[in-house]
């Protein structure tokens, strides 16, 4: 087990080492270094996967093994070490078939493009972060990888660095992501603070033991629910996602669909016990994902950019996830199915991605609104992205559907449990129409209709080999993800939700599974009337065209607006900054420096505009008050030799009435004392 | 006394030796002049690697050298390392072969240019080995006028200033930590020996009830060393002398120079005035997290790429002073750790800094634009360096931030919790100044008047790479390190601690 | 005889003061070295009265034949005779002013401190002390003495020197003294 | 001791005494004539020889000499030491300098050694006629001195300005000598302190201002503030070697009549080192000397700044060292005497080293402004070293000599707890840097237009290496000159 | 009204302010010499007092007196070989137009 673990890790390392600094001079510029790498971690991570579900088969199953690492002195050891339980093995999976799919693909994606090899050494050093974060067996391990899966997303996004909006978005992406970061390290400390261990295990039994009090664990959960929020882009540091999508698609897919941004919810899952201590950590964690998960898809409505769908899309089933799992702290199945919709949701999203790759390879334009079609020239993509969208729509028979049913399960269940949270189920579930609503306005916009842009339509063709043969993989993973009910029930088996401490207490007190049937059918049902409620909607829109968008449009006009514009939180940023800085001239000029971009958009103006006063401030202030001392020293000389006035009675005077001074003074100040 | 051992002496003074040759050597000869001077570091390197096959880090003051000096004055040659100098002697007798190769370009006054340096080197491993108050300044001061004439002449527009200003800025610290010595001296039973100056304070009944002179006494060691670090607000000769040094001296100020600050904070302030130093504590916080805040926000507003470096300079000496504040183990360990990869990462930044101005004879942030496209080593490199600064994990930045932070966090004291806390929002500014600068320079569309600027000469990736490999090993494997010294640092907090 | 000697010593101070404040408000060289004259007198002559014969003789001797004898010279030689052409004096007011809180910070002094002096110092015989200032000079004081005819020849020669005009070169550089531009 | 016994010790000054009527001897038979400067070399010979003798007297026990006109201690052999040396050096130095008029040099070395045996007086006097007495014959040497230059106007007027500053001066001391003289009815040293020990009190105001009186002949020769107006002026104008003796050998002589007249009357040693008021007087010396020493020092730094004469800068930086060495004096014990001997050996060979190299730019280019020092690395690299090593023992950065000067003088007054001293002390150090670096700066790192490039006399050379040597050597291993600064700081009782 | 010393030590310090007056104001250099023997004739006036008002047969006084007679001499003829020279010089002995050094 041990070995094997090393050996995830290790491949892509080496693969990372040998690609980065010899690279080019491998031949086909070493891609299928990377590629291999992946796939014999995949196929390692696929016998640890069989030898702990199947052959150990034991729900509680745990492996765990740490090494000294360095020391912080006054008995403050850092470790590394390997944390393999079920949920670890299941995670491995989607990561290494992702990823290994993704390699794939972008084998012929990217092909010819400049830094093809950097590409492929980037990619390895993603899916080394990723399966550190993965297996690691503390906290603090697990800040690292979560940081070097930043500067690898970094790294990726800004491939094509030449262009502005490319560099714009790798910078937020890691800056925003990085806001988040210091939350979760402000909660490790917090953690490390009260009972000095970074070790999962231990901090869960003393967790467990009550070892902390009440609020420290609430502060220190919602800090480490902070990282998540940036890593996962919950609201609100949603804002780079969508921009990241300036990365190559199959960066896209890799990363901000299937992996790097389910770390958010991996993270919560995995350090489950510490969250579900308090139950205000939960209900906040819910409700982050609720907003995620509503307004994502909102906005997703109104998009023409094919991949920005798909990113806000990604942003609202993150938000499902979130909400699953801050309801878990109350619902016993809802833990399940928030982890069981991060793996499934990996497979279909990376596929929708990869789709979109293809058709944007195959068009070379991202807008929906120049496309129609296209299913007649692209068959294997048109159909496997139908699937996808099947799959996400929450249609049975797909992945989707169980897990997001399980989820609008747990979330009836709560919501009966504890009336003033209904909204949850009903967010969720209205959310649910809505994508599927969106996913096929995409497909029904994509590949059916008449193509809108003739020209484009011409030299549409089917992609190669290496890219419809992942999506094809992908495509049957969705699928056979969905044992749909029965899925969820299996892992539930699997994966025991670690409910401990308060929350589950008081799930305990209110009778658990006492709505749990009626949830469980209810909501499928529910979710099934909406789910195709949604489909014949956006059949109707903009397959028949029965209902005229401009009409609909006009009609939801501040809505539309609304959506268009993102419920314009960048420009809320943006204009709340705007007005909070113009009110020094000082820092409106820096901001007209710097209204560059988003993430920086938000912190830019502000921080530019302290960083010019602060700047000022050291320039004329600080460095004045220096350089006002040494002009004051220079002026006393002169005034001192002011008294040097060349004429030898005048010496003669200042001496007598220094000396008439002196005498004077001592004088009177022996009168005083005497 | 028992045998005296050399190594440090020898380690320190090959360099001097090293100049004395060179001032012999005709000035015509510049070549054979780089050569001798690269020549004569490497001997010191050698003592400095010979120095860790016998270093234990469990023992404490180690190769020890005491020769009586002025007897009169009971002042001794004494030298020695412990794990709080080890790490900072090996910094030193490393990154000066790495500055002479930089160096290389010089073509002016070569003869006084590298006779000066090999005099600066001296001056600074001095500082380190010294055991004795009096040595200790001596070895302080003689760095000075080397530093000055360094910038002075070989520095850019603006370098009258930029000298004279760090050597005024300097002076008028080391004058306070001058009467902080004599007043020690005359009070202590006539001790310069740093070694036993604090168990005599601690046990002597005079300094029992002079609280009040602790305290200024305290102060005034701390202007000379804040100045040095350089700490909010004595920080401004930091910009103006790292922007016009060149290269290599910017990278000798920043990566060692700066260091002498927090090295004399811990090996003279904190062992003979604890107590003080517990008092004291809250207030260096409160100037590492300006330190850390101000730096990073006024680098953010730097157009000059040499001037940002230097504010990051700033930002991250202030890490190393929050973990001396915090006095846990992990504080001090953070702090010394820091101290070191500042010193390699720094050096990093300003080499590199030194190569684009080699090229563009700007160092206008905005001027440049797309280098990565035609300089992907340079780029490669550069970002390597960014991310070691902002403190990214598998480079030994993040490590020591990460252990000073946590320092902070686990501080005796509340509000040094909560500076820290709110100091870790620097974290998200070094990244944003860093990456905003990488992006202005390096990504984005290409600047056609640089598209053919050549990449790295072997001579810079000689300079460069070595540092950036003990960046990375360091970062994997922080405990080479942190063994040296965490003994050292773990007395020196217990000491502290009896004190709270 | 008190009385006497009072009246002897009002006059003579009276001239010493009033002759040394003509010279020092006089607007005629001259007159002021004249006047200067009668202070060296005065002053002789209360040497005489404290019992300082040779003091006194020296004194008349010395700077009545000597000193002022030179600075009557001086007066001619640099033609400064005619007084009253230009400002005399400078900064009279400030002077006045401190020499006013000099006087009023010593007098004070005069007449606080016990001076170590007899209780009856009309006992002490007035005989003249001539041949014991000669024996001391001689042994006491013999160096001192030999000094200071070391200081007259240097002075001597000095003055001469000095005085002797020799041609010299005119310096180069005119005006030095401009403000440090630093 | 009679007078006749007393020549033993007396042997250094009348070597002086012989070779002044030899030198005036030989000018008055014309052989300054002569293309090589005869006279200088015998000058030279005969300080030589003075202070050869000096240091065989080093053995003879203290005693007072000259029926009590004179003492013979260590104090006095240091200061007599000190000069004949420095006295040595200038007669060098002037034999190869052309700022002295040329026709009259053998008037000006017979005039130099006068003054030279008139500080050896004061520094050994016991009376207070023989210490005026030095004082004057010093005095008047000095005045004919600065008027010695070759070109015209500036050095007669800083030879007026020095005698009329001077004659007021010493008579303002020799007034509150009277004064003293009244308070005790004695001239001599030993009876003057008695007198005042046994007075009954009331004298305070009366001490106080002889006192004061005395510090106006001291200090003006030591150009403290107020009294140092004359110094800038008279630095200016008189001929650099005279600039150079008068600013080490002539304050050395105000140090040695201020200490002289300070510890033999006014106090008696006390505990450990400390030296407290004779008798009754209740006066706070120490503050009176630390204040005219902080604003001494803290007058001619800030003055120094705005020089552009480089001999006028070295005027007011002897002005703030002025001050430094009265803050060893304003300590009032042994140390502080200890220190103020120590910073004058250190004080003596740097300044020594600064005004040789400027008497050298002087030659070559006739012109002493710091502009002139541009470039000087270039043009004459030895000389901008040794002026750089000068500069930074006066700055006080080690391992300069000046440095542990400093170091001592700290010590004295930490010793003595007077902290706000030190911090001024330590902030004017600070405000020195600021001038000397403007020189150091013109050497170094601007450039002479059209400056050429000279070379130095052999001879300069030599006397500079010998002169820099030390100011490095003591600056590391100072022992034997701590050793020494004790040894001589004794004052007979 | 019997004269006692401190009659003698009064006129000696109107005597001393009289020769510091005039040096304080006199432009001219010969009065200003003048001024310098008021000054040292203040003090021999105190000297031949005390010497006369105190106990004891001690002349000491009177030859510190001599001997300040003798300088006075020597001084002034130096002083005045100075003001001769600056007049030679400058055509003036207005010393305060001697004025090229200062600051």
């Amino acid at each position: 087990m041990e070995t094997l673990a090393w050996l995830i890790l290790a491949f892509p390392i080496i693969a990372l080492v040998i690609q980065y600094f010899f690279g080019k001079k491998l031949p086909r510029q070493g891609d299928w270094l990377s590629t291999g790498a992946i796939g014999l971690s995949l196929i390692c991570s696929f016998i640890l996967f069989i030898k702990v579900i199947f052959i150990e088969g034991d729900p509680n199953y745990l492996f765990q093994v740490s090494y000294p690492w360095f020391t912080g002195g006054g008995g403050l050891d850092f470790t590394f070490g390997f944390h393999i339980d079920n949920l670890t093995a299941v995670m491995l999976m989607v990561v290494t078939i992702v990823s290994f799919v993704v390699h794939l693909y972008s084998i012929g994606y990217m092909h010819g493009e400049q830094f093809y090899d950097s590409f492929f050494a980037y990619l390895s050093l993603f899916s080394f972060s990723m399966l550190l974060l993965v297996l690691c067996d503390n906290l603090f391990v697990l800040y690292i990888s979560w940081e070097l899966v930043g500067v690898s997303s970094y790294l990726l996004i800004g491939f094509y660095f030449w262009k502005d909006s490319a560099a714009d978005a790798c910078k937020k992406a890691f800056i925003t992501t990085r806001v988040g970061d210091v939350f979760m390290f402000l909660g490790i400390m917090t953690l490390v603070l009260y009972l000095g261990k970074f070790n999962y295990t231990e901090i869960f039994e003393a967790v467990s033991h009550g070892e902390i009090s009440g609020w420290v664990i609430t502060v220190a959960g919602i800090c480490l629910f902070g990282g998540a929020v940036g890593k996962s882009a919950q609201f609100p540091l949603h804002v780079w996602l969508p921009d990241a999508m300036e990365g190559p698609t199959p960066v896209s897919a890799l990363i901000h669909a299937a992996t790097m941004v389910a770390a958010g919810v991996y993270m919560v899952g995995r350090l489950f016990p510490i969250f579900s201590s308090s139950p205000e950590t939960m209900l906040v964690i819910a409700y982050i994902g609720l907003i995620t998960a509503f307004f994502a898809s909102l906005i997703a409505i109104t998009q023409t950019d094919i991949k920005r769908i798909l990113a806000y899309s990604t942003l609202s089933q993150l938000g499902y996830m979130i909400t699953a799992l801050g309801v878990g702290g109350f619902v016993v199945g809802a833990y399940t199915a928030g982890l069981y919709h991060l793996m499934t949701h990996a497979f279909f999203k990376a596929l929708l991605f990869l789709c979109s790759g293809s058709v944007i390879h195959a068009v070379h334009t991202n807008e929906i609104t120049s496309m129609g079609g296209l299913r007649k020239k692209m068959p294997i993509t048109a159909i496997t992205m139908i699937i996808g969208t099947l799959a996400i729509s929450g249609v049975p028979f797909f992945s989707g559907f169980g897990s997001k049913d399980a989820i609008l399960a747990g979330a009836l269940q709560f919501g009966l449990e504890h009336p003033q949270h209904f909204p949850i189920f009903l967010g969720l579930l209205i959310g649910a129409g809505i994508t599927a609503f969106y996913m096929f306005r995409l497909i029904f916009l994509t590949f059916f209709g008449e193509p809108r842009d003739q020209e484009k339509f011409d030299h549409a063709h089917e992609s190669p080999v290496t890219m419809t043969i992942p999506l094809i993989i992908l495509a049957l993973l969705s699928i056979i993800g969905g044992w749909g009910l029965y899925g969820a029930l299996w892992l539930n088996a699997l994966i025991v939700p670690p409910v401990i401490g308060e929350a589950a207490h008081e799930a305990a007190a209110h009778g658990a599974g006492h709505g749990s049937a009626l949830a469980h059918y209810g909501a499928m049902v529910l979710s099934l009337l909406v789910a195709f409620g949604g489909i014949v909607f956006s059949y109707m829109v903009y397959y028949k065209r029965s209902i005229s968008v401009e009409m609909l449009t006009k009609k939801m006009g501040p809505l539309y607006q609304l959506s268009y514009n993102k419920f314009w939180v960048d420009e809320f940023y943006e204009k709340t900054v705007i007005a909070f800085v113009m009110k020094s001239r000082m820092v409106l000029r820096a901001f007209d420096n710097t209204v560059i971009d988003g993430a920086v958009n938000i912190t830019a103006p502000i921080t530019r505009g302290t960083a010019m006063i602060s700047g000022a401030v050291d320039k004329y202030i600080v460095d004045g008050l220096v350089n006002l001392l040494a002009i004051v020293v220079q002026a006393i000389g002169a005034v001192s030799t002011l008294f040097q006035s060349g004429v030898i009675q005048n010496y003669l005077l200042k001496a007598a009435c220094a000396i008439g001074a002196l005498l004077l003074i001592h004088n009177v100040i022996m009168r005083v004392l005497y | 006394m028992e045998s005296q051992n050399h190594l440090l002496t020898w380690m320190t003074f090959w360099p001097l030796i090293g100049a004395a040759v060179i001032l012999c050597t005709p000035s015509r000869a510049k070549l054979f002049i780089k050569q001798l001077a690269f020549l004569f570091t490497l001997p010191s390197l050698a003592c400095g690697l010979w120095m860790m096959k016998d270093y234990d880090p469990a023992l404490s003051y180690q190769f020890v050298a005491k020769v009586p000096w002025i007897e009169t004055f009971n002042i001794f040659y004494f030298v020695g390392a412990d794990g709080l100098s080890v790490p900072l002697l090996l910094l030193t007798v490393f990154l000066c072969p790495i500055c002479i190769l930089a160096s290389w370009g010089i073509n002016d006054r070569v003869k006084g240019y590298f006779s000066l340096f090999l005099l600066l080197e001296t001056g600074m491993l001095g500082v380190f080995i010294s055991l004795d108050f009096f040595l200790f300044y001596v070895f302080w001061e003689l760095m000075l006028l080397p530093m000055y004439f360094l910038i002075g002449v070989w520095g850019g527009p603006r370098r009258e200033y930029a000298a004279i200003k760090f050597f005024l800025y300097t002076l008028f610290g080391s004058v306070f930590l001058f009467i902080a010595m004599i007043v020690l001296y005359i009070n202590t039973g006539s001790s310069f020996d740093l070694t036993t100056l604090g168990p005599d304070i601690a046990a002597s009944s005079f300094w029992a009830n002079a609280a009040n002179l602790k305290w200024w006494l305290f102060l005034a060691m701390f202007v000379a060393f804040a100045i040095k670090i350089p700490a909010f607000p004595f920080h401004t000769w930091l910009p103006d002398a790292h922007v016009e040094a060149p290269t290599a001296i910017s990278v000798i100020l920043a990566g060692i120079l700066l260091k002498m600050g927090t090295y004399g904070l811990l090996r003279i302030s904190y062992p003979i005035l604890p107590d003080m130093a517990v008092k004291f504590a809250i207030f260096i916080a409160v100037i590492a997290f300006i330190n850390i805040i101000y730096g990073a926000l006024v680098a953010m507003a730097q157009t000059d790429l040499k001037k940002l470096v230097a504010y990051s300079s700033i930002s991250h000496m202030g890490i190393v002073m929050l973990g001396m504040a915090a006095m846990t183990p992990a504080g001090m360990n953070g702090a010394v750790l820091q101290m070191f990869n500042h010193g390699t990462i720094t050096a990093m930044l300003f080499l590199l800094v030194g190569v684009v101005y080699d090229r563009a004879h700007h160092r206008n942030i905005d001027g440049f634009g797309g280098l990565a496209k035609n300089l992907p080593v340079y780029a490669g490199i550069t970002a390597v360096a960014f991310f070691a600064a902002l403190g990214l994990p598998g480079f030994s930045g993040f490590i020591s931030e990460v252990l000073a932070f946590m320092g902070g966090f686990m501080s005796h004291i509340l509000w040094i919790r909560i500076i820290t806390i709110i100091g870790t929002s620097g974290i998200v500014l070094t990244a944003v100044y860093m990456l905003w600068t990488y992006q202005r320079m390096f990504l984005g569309p290409v600047n056609e008047k640089y598209a053919d600027m050549p990449d790295c000469t072997l001579r810079e990736k000689v300079t460069l790479i070595p540092i950036a490999i003990i960046v990375l090993v360091l970062g994997i494997f922080p405990n080479l390190l942190i063994n040296l010294f965490e003994p050292t640092m773990g007395r020196l907090v217990e000491l502290l601690s009896k004190n709270f | 005889m008190d009385a006497l000697h009072s009246i002897i010593f009002y006059i003579l101070a009276a001239i010493v003061l009033a002759s040394a404040a003509f010279t020092a408000f006089s607007s005629n060289l001259v007159h002021a070295a004249f006047s200067l004259l009668f202070t060296f007198f005065g002053l002789a002559c209360l040497y005489i009265q404290l019992g300082a014969d040779f003091v006194g003789v020296s004194q008349v001797v010395v700077y009545v034949g000597g000193i002022l004898v030179l600075l009557l010279f001086g007066v001619m030689f640099t033609g400064s005779i005619a007084g009253g052409i230009t400002r005399q004096t400078l900064q009279t007011k400030w002077s006045a002013l401190v020499l006013v809180v000099l006087m009023a910070v010593m007098l004070p002094i005069v007449y606080v401190t016990p001076w170590g002096v007899m209780d009856a110092p009309q006992d002490k015989a007035l005989t003249s002390n001539v041949e014991l200032i000669g024996k001391l000079l001689l042994t006491d004081y013999l160096l001192p003495f030999e000094i200071a005819s070391l200081l007259l020849l240097v002075a001597l020669i000095g003055a001469v020197v000095i005085a002797r005009g020799e041609p010299k070169v005119q310096d180069k550089v005119e005006d030095k003294n401009e403000t440090a531009a630093v | 001791m009679g007078n006749v016994e007393s020549l033993a010790y007396f042997v250094p000054e009348l070597v002086l005494t012989v070779t002044l009527v030899l030198a005036l001897l030989a000018s008055i038979f014309g052989v300054d004539r002569a293309k090589w400067d005869v006279i200088g070399a015998l000058s030279l010979v005969g300080t030589i020889v003075a202070f050869l003798f000096h240091i065989a007297l080093y053995d003879k026990p203290a005693t007072i000499i000259f029926q009590g006109m004179l003492v013979h201690d260590m104090f006095a052999l240091f200061f007599r030491g000190f000069f004949i040396f420095c006295t040595a050096i200038i007669i060098f130095m002037t034999m190869f300098s052309s700022e002295v008029f040329s026709l009259k040099k053998g008037e000006f070395y017979a005039i130099l050694l006068s003054v030279t045996i008139g500080m050896c007086l004061v520094a050994s006097s016991h009376d207070m006629v023989m210490i005026y007495l030095a004082l004057e014959l010093m005095s008047l040497g000095s005045y004919i001195l600065a008027g010695f230059a070759r070109k015209i106007g500036k050095s007669e007027e800083a030879s007026l300005k020095y005698v009329l500053y001077g004659g007021v001066s010493t008579g303002m001391m020799l007034f509150g000598l009277s004064l003293l003289y009244g308070l005790t009815g004695s001239t001599g040293f030993e009876g003057v302190r008695q007198g005042l020990a046994n007075a009954s009190g009331g004298i305070d105001l009366a001490v106080y201002a002889i006192f004061i009186f005395i510090l106006a002949g001291a200090g003006y020769k030591i150009a403290m503030v107020p009294f140092h107006f004359w110094a800038p002026d008279v630095y200016e104008g008189a001929p650099t070697p005279v600039t150079a003796y008068l600013s080490v050998a002539s304050k050395g002589a105000g140090f040695a009549l201020l200490i002289r007249l300070a510890f033999s009357i006014l106090l008696q040693p006390g505990e450990s080192g400390a030296w407290i008021e004779v008798g009754s007087i209740n006066i706070d010396w120490m503050f009176t000397i630390a204040l005219l020493s902080a604003i001494t020092m803290t007058i001619g730094n800030l003055g120094a700044i705005v020089q552009v004469n480089l001999k006028r800068l070295l005027a007011y930086s002897g002005i703030a060292h002025a001050g430094y060495i009265l803050m060893g004096v304003s300590t009032l014990t042994t140390a502080g005497l200890e220190s103020v001997i120590f910073y004058l050996i250190m004080y003596l060979f740097t300044n020594l080293v600064a005004f040789l190299v400027i008497i050298m730019m002087v030659e070559a280019q006739d012109d002493d402004r710091i502009t002139a020092v541009r470039g000087l690395w270039k043009r004459a690299p030895y000389s901008a070293v040794f002026m750089t090593v000068a500069l930074i023992s006066l700055i006080g950065i080690p391992p300069a000599a000046g440095f542990v000067g400093k170091v001592y003088i700290f010590f004295a007054i930490l010793q003595s707890q007077m902290y706000w001293l030190a911090v001024i002390g330590a902030l004017n150090t600070v405000v020195s840097l600021y001038y000397y670096a403007r020189i150091i700066k013109a050497m170094f790192l601007e450039e002479a237009p059209d400056a050429e490039p000279f070379t130095l006399k052999p001879v300069y050379l030599g006397l500079l290496i010998a002169l820099t040597i030390p100011i490095i050597y003591f600056g590391l291993f100072w022992n034997p000159l701590v050793n020494y600064a004790k040894f001589c700081a004794q004052l007979i009782q | 009204m019997a004269v006692t010393l401190e009659h003698y030590l009064v006129v000696s310090i109107t005597l001393f302010s009289l020769g510091l007056f005039i040096v304080m104001t006199r432009r001219n250099g010969i009065r200003m010499l003048m001024g310098v023997e008021l000054i040292l004739n203040s003090a021999n006036l105190n000297l031949i007092a005390f010497n006369r008002y105190l106990p004891g047969m001690d002349v000491s006084g009177n030859i510190f007196a001599v001997f300040v007679i003798i300088l006075a001499a020597a001084e002034a003829a130096v002083a005045l070989a100075i003001v001769l020279a600056i007049f030679q010089q400058f055509s003036t002995i207005q010393l305060d137009e001697i004025s090229s050094m200062k600051h």
